[in-house]
């Protein structure tokens, strides 16, 4: 197969992304998201989950949670750029949100063959929200690498660096098992489910780790057989992490336009400081690595509906690029800000923030590209 | 099928099988000669000619200027240069080598050009039968291409040209040449004009060509002194005193937007083609021993090659989306990257290249044991011809922040 | 014995020996809350009080201030307080908290202050009995210095301050405040002029401290605005019209030449002492769990840290050479490079911490599970204050350029 | 044992490094090396060694041939630091001489504990030329590698990438024997001694490989006998890592100052480039990196007199820092230039091609980080 010149980005898709950047403008102006997540700067706060989920109900009013849902399960179906388009526009407001956690659990359900799989398909599409439970406490991205069992029924062990998991109704678990890697539906309210919230540095999201007390399974719970889980979670992995790279374009893009603005105003030594080429020029270089990072993120998204062979790969290449991006472009945006740069009251380190924590999450650049060389030196 | 030609439309996919299938029927011979990296590095007649007798065979095999007008010599087809590029490499037939006629004179002169020099010059462009260079870049006007000195003064019907050009690729081959005068001094951006001048009619006479030597060793490029050469006003390309607007056009294809902005033109430069692709690095690697295994093996080094294989792949995948303006939050952006971002790219890949070597490393072109034969070396020195050409990169990188970003001017 | 001991002349040596007894002898009591990272950093009283007592045991013992004159306080010794900073750090013992004050208010005053001034303000610095702040920035003179708008207006035979201060680390503490002001707008340069200035004393009066919130959550500096403060003539440092010059002191003080320019002053900042040490990464990256191994396994983060800890040396070695005139092509070379080499090193080492600790780099100070409580994470966002104070690193390079190379002044 | 505070540079030192690089400026100024090593452009010509010996005899009788040679054998026994020093003149000059290749051989010979090691250190004092032939085709820089083979007093192989062998007299060559690597010291002249020049990019130095068809050996050539090879060429490696570094450092501050001055004269847009942060900023970044490597230099030179146990660390850590600085030295320095800089008759290019060569010379900047990373993680 070959991907369609365009990635696949129909009017649909279009109309989907231009809706999602005006009602984000509409509803979350930057210094409403600021009022939202940052009234409390005491660096030792309590673990917190700032949100509005009165904004979150527009949203599945607005079809997001239905696009990566087929339309065989109630969903739009459409194609995985517009998905990653969409991801983007939710950095670019850097959204406190379930959206991303859903969004990936949407993407490893699509893999699943379980039973039940079709109808929480149809209820995330309704606007259930869900996370992925999958990381071990030693945060080891590997698919392999799990500290929670299934055993006669019952979910023994944790999960750690769960994503939005506060704002989750359903958590996406994998387990191990006698016979290999499961993936079970767990409801949050579930008996024995214990969810201790993480402090974190990224006011926008909110992550825990869960301890499961010997929850109950039945049947009807079970995603990804025992032995199944590995293949369904690696197929899905690709998705994944084109979901990371997208909200780190976005967020990037943020950055950068935020800080030309600034460089267009603040003047220093009688000139705007957009002037000088230390500020001029590594600006230039944030948006070629943006840019890269974009284009690969579309590439990779429209590899996974049109060349799934090689989606492993092009999503590696754009979380990578999109990591160095970020990390690239959250440190100039504070650094060309100057003093105002560094406190609390601009919101330029709200993004900082998530950007760290998305360049970290699923494996930083370096892991990504080690992780390419194996698919490309075939070793 | 290629990837390439699932996306063909109709009249696309015949004339990709037609390429195809004169390419498959005429075998080019073997070089009498090396032949160089690229066009401006053309040294010696044996292998201008070689290369001049394969573009004049291409020409009328339809596959160069086809995307031009019937009456400027093309075939009047839409979106077919790149298919007949794509097909060219594909069949790995060398550069075409008058890439700057090809990449810069002939847009310029579709679009800003008289019906006498699309109708006379352009079709012997294409053929080959003339070479064309550029003349822009002065001693004292590099990076600062406004500060333009040579003059062009009237002269009955016609103007006499004066003045040094320095950087010329190709001239001293070359029978036209595109040129950037100052035909009046008291304005500085409005005081510039632009012509095409004929240079090997004239060599000896009002025109004198200096070989200059390049880093590498090769010659190739020159200076260039006019000494009163005079033209008829129908050589002028565009108004009087919108010089520097014709040139931009030049520039912009220069700098590699041409694929964006008009036909493409079978340029060596496009982002099609790349004479040191990074994807090459795997197996330079794989053959390069390093610490008793291989390069392949070392990390650090795996770790670099993927930085720049992703760096060419988003630069790849950015010239496809800019094609997709519904993706593009800038018209420019991505366009006015071009040269700037593949140049750089070729340069660091280039040099890595040389690293992975390790000892093989430091031995140049022609040494028995050279990996390559040393063509790495060679295009790592000479990447700084792309580097500084066309504007130098920081100038590059000055034209985004301000038309791209809004940022002030720095100069 | 130390490698640093080795070296000490006799009088070095027994004071030495002085030292290392005494904190033997005195150990400190547990801190009663967590200690910031830096003095900066100090938001409440409870931390401020712990090491303000500190510092006072420290000087009572001959600690601090030791290599100034005893008229001002000091103990009148030679190239002895870095060797009281090293038996500090050697103990274990946290940073002293008027680093404003020793770091820079100390030798501008010893340099350019008059009798009262060392006489009365530099043995209340040293012993902490006053804590001092540094007013120079505002909101439109930040890497623009020059451009300070607070006004100094003469009246009688005093002076009333009036304007705006901002990013003053320190300032709700401060008793005292280094402060640079316009008495002349008719010239830029010249028209400045340095104070001492009270600041505790007039609070709720005529001058006001407001906090500001840094991005870490934590605060620790503020804006202070003045509001016809009057203050004696014996409060100015220097002449009138010569503030520029007196804060080019201050300031060489600040990005740390200090150490090669006047007595060292144990002050946090200075190469013997790096709270992100490069070297601290190995043991972190042995401890990082990293793809089924640890971060130390993985050769591209064993890279990284290399070329951090290259980088440190590099600069720890730069500063012994700078005190080797033979190995110096440029007396200013190394010192103008302190400040910025070692803040960038600082922002790199705590980024790349965040990095080796994987997943566990999401979690912040506090989390029970962040390695090292967190501090890491901490210390990058921190580490922004350093390459944007103090003139911006950008800034920094300019005047390297300018001053070192001799490169066009490029504003 | 720790290191003096000033390196070990005494007046000794300092004044032979000021009259050396005196000597240099006025002996061979740029214009009259570049006629020396550069009037061939042919980029086919075949392989070249321009060089000036009867300069050669002056810098002989000047002494610098004695410096790293101890006393006991005839030489001046001065700290490394001032060998270092002097290295650095040496590549602030470009000089094509066998000066690096006989200090390497000297500092080699320090270690050897064969009978005839005094003798030929003391040759080497009055003006004998040697250089190394230790490296096997492979290039790896490692002590175990080697394709030269003594058997029965014999050698049969080759050593590869051979610096400045055309201007050498001994070669002191690697061989393996079956109780070891062994150091033999053979004259090139010596029958069955077949030397291959290289076709090399830098055009201040030549390099050879050299086959040795069964030459001959006697006791008295035997430097470190079968066995003791690889212990004797370990002590001295830092050292000769050392001597690279320092002919980085001053070829380097070449590039530095050269380009500096480019930036004071050449005038764009009205102003001298020098204005222009593009230029300024990356010109300062090069100074920083300069200064590190030459501090590291001084450090790890100084080490080797003082605490030989540090100097392989250090060693490889000056190396690193001098080859990244080397090659974003040469880098900058073309293009900065701009047009003139890409041009045969513009000296920058002698300078950056010498750097390509040393960069690469005993491993790159992240081979040597590899190896200091083995020794600091213990691995």
């Amino acid at each position: 197969m070959t991907q369609p010149k365009d990635f696949g980005f129909d009017a649909d898709a279009a109309l989907l992304r231009d809706t999602a950047r005006q009602f984000l403008l509409d509803q979350l102006p930057t210094e409403a998201l600021h009022r939202l997540v940052a009234s409390d700067h005491d660096p030792h706060r309590a673990p917190t989950n700032n949100w509005n989920p009165a904004l979150w109900r527009q949203i599945v009013e607005l079809g997001w949670t239905t696009v990566a849902v087929p339309e065989t399960a109630g969903g739009a179906g459409l194609p995985l750029v517009a998905l990653a388009a969409l991801a983007e526009e939710v950095g670019r407001a850097a959204l406190p949100s379930p959206f991303l956690a859903t969004a990936a659990a949407t993407l490893v359900l699509r893999q699943c063959q379980g039973a039940g799989t079709r109808d929480l398909l149809g209820e995330i599409a309704a606007g259930r929200t869900a996370t992925l439970a999958i990381t071990p406490r030693s945060g080891a991205w590997e698919t392999a690498a799990c500290d929670l069992y299934l055993d006669n029924g019952k979910l023994h062990g944790s999960a750690w660096y769960v994503q939005d998991a506060a704002k989750a109704e359903v958590l996406i678990a994998k387990a191990a098992h006698r016979d290999g890697l499961a993936l079970v539906a767990v409801p949050v309210t579930a008996a024995g489910v214990e969810l201790v919230p993480d402090s974190i540095l990224d006011l926008t999201r909110d992550q825990a780790h869960v301890h499961f007390h010997g929850v109950a399974v039945d049947t009807a719970q079970i995603l990804a057989a025992p032995g199944a889980g590995a293949a369904t979670l690696d197929a899905a992995w690709p998705g994944v992490l084109t979901l990371v790279a997208a909200d780190l374009c976005g967020a990037g893009e943020w950055l950068l336009q935020t800080t030309a603005e600034y460089a267009r105003t603040r003047e220093q030594f009688g000139r705007t400081i957009g002037f000088f080429q230390a500020i001029k020029h590594p600006l230039v270089n944030l948006m070629i690595q943006l840019d890269h990072a974009r284009s690969l993120t579309y590439n990779a998204a429209c590899a996974l509906d049109h060349e799934p062979e090689r989606a492993p790969a092009l999503a590696r290449m754009a979380k990578a690029a999109a990591a160095d991006a970020g990390a690239f472009g959250a440190s100039r945006a504070i650094q060309f800000h100057g003093g105002i740069g560094f406190t609390w009251e601009c919101a330029v380190h709200l993004y900082t923030k998530r950007q760290k924590h998305n360049q970290i999450l699923y494996g930083d650049a370096s892991y990504q590209r080690a992780r390419l060389a194996e698919l490309l030196f075939g070793v | 099928m290629s990837d390439q030609a699932k996306q063909d439309r109709p009249e696309q996919a015949e004339f990709r099988a037609q390429c195809r299938a004169w390419l498959a029927a005429n075998p080019l011979p073997e070089p009498p000669v090396r032949l160089p990296q690229s066009a401006i590095e053309i040294m010696h007649t044996a292998q201008l000619e070689y290369l001049r007798d394969w573009q004049r065979q291409a020409y009328e095999a339809g596959m160069v200027g086809c995307d031009y007008p019937v009456a400027s010599g093309g075939a009047g087809r839409r979106d077919c240069q790149l298919i007949a590029n794509q097909e060219m490499q594909r069949a790995g037939r060398p550069f075409l080598p008058n890439i700057l006629g090809l990449g810069m004179a002939a847009p310029t002169i579709q679009i800003h050009g008289n019906d006498f020099q699309r109708e006379n010059l352009l079709p012997r462009l294409f053929s080959c039968a003339d070479i064309w260079c550029q003349g822009f870049s002065e001693p004292g006007a590099g990076s600062d291409l406004a500060n333009v000195q040579t003059r062009a003064e009237r002269y009955g019907d016609g103007w006499r040209i004066t003045g040094h050009k320095v950087w010329t690729s190709l001239a001293h081959f070359a029978d036209w040449m595109i040129l950037l005068a100052r035909s009046d001094r008291a304005h500085k951006y409005e005081g510039m004009t632009y012509f095409v001048v004929p240079i090997k009619a004239n060599l000896g006479k009002t025109v004198t060509v200096r070989p200059l030597i390049k880093i590498t060793g090769e010659t190739g490029f020159n200076e260039v002194f006019f000494d009163g050469l005079e033209i008829p006003d129908h050589y002028r390309v565009g108004e009087i005193g919108q010089g520097w607007e014709v040139a931009q056009t030049t520039l912009l294809h220069e700098r590699g937007a041409g694929p964006w902005v008009t036909p493409s033109s079978g340029r060596g430069g496009d982002p099609e083609r790349n004479i040191a692709d990074a994807w090459g690095l795997l197996e330079l690697a794989r053959r390069s021993p390093r610490a008793g295994r291989t390069a392949a093996d070392d990390p650090v080094l795996r770790d670099r090659i993927m930085q720049l294989i992703i760096r060419q792949e988003g630069s790849r995948q950015g010239a496809r989306r800019a094609r997709v303006p519904a993706l593009c939050d800038h018209p420019q952006r991505i366009p006015l990257q071009a040269k700037l971002v593949m140049s750089e790219i070729r340069q660091d890949v280039c040099a890595l290249a040389m690293e992975l070597q390790g000892a093989a490393g430091t031995l140049s072109i022609g040494d028995a044991n050279a990996p390559e034969g040393g063509e790495w070396a060679l295009g790592y020195l000479n990447s700084y011809g792309v580097t500084i050409a066309a504007g130098t990169n920081e100038i590059q990188r000055n034209i985004l922040g301000e038309r791209v970003l809004g940022l002030a001017k720095s100069k």
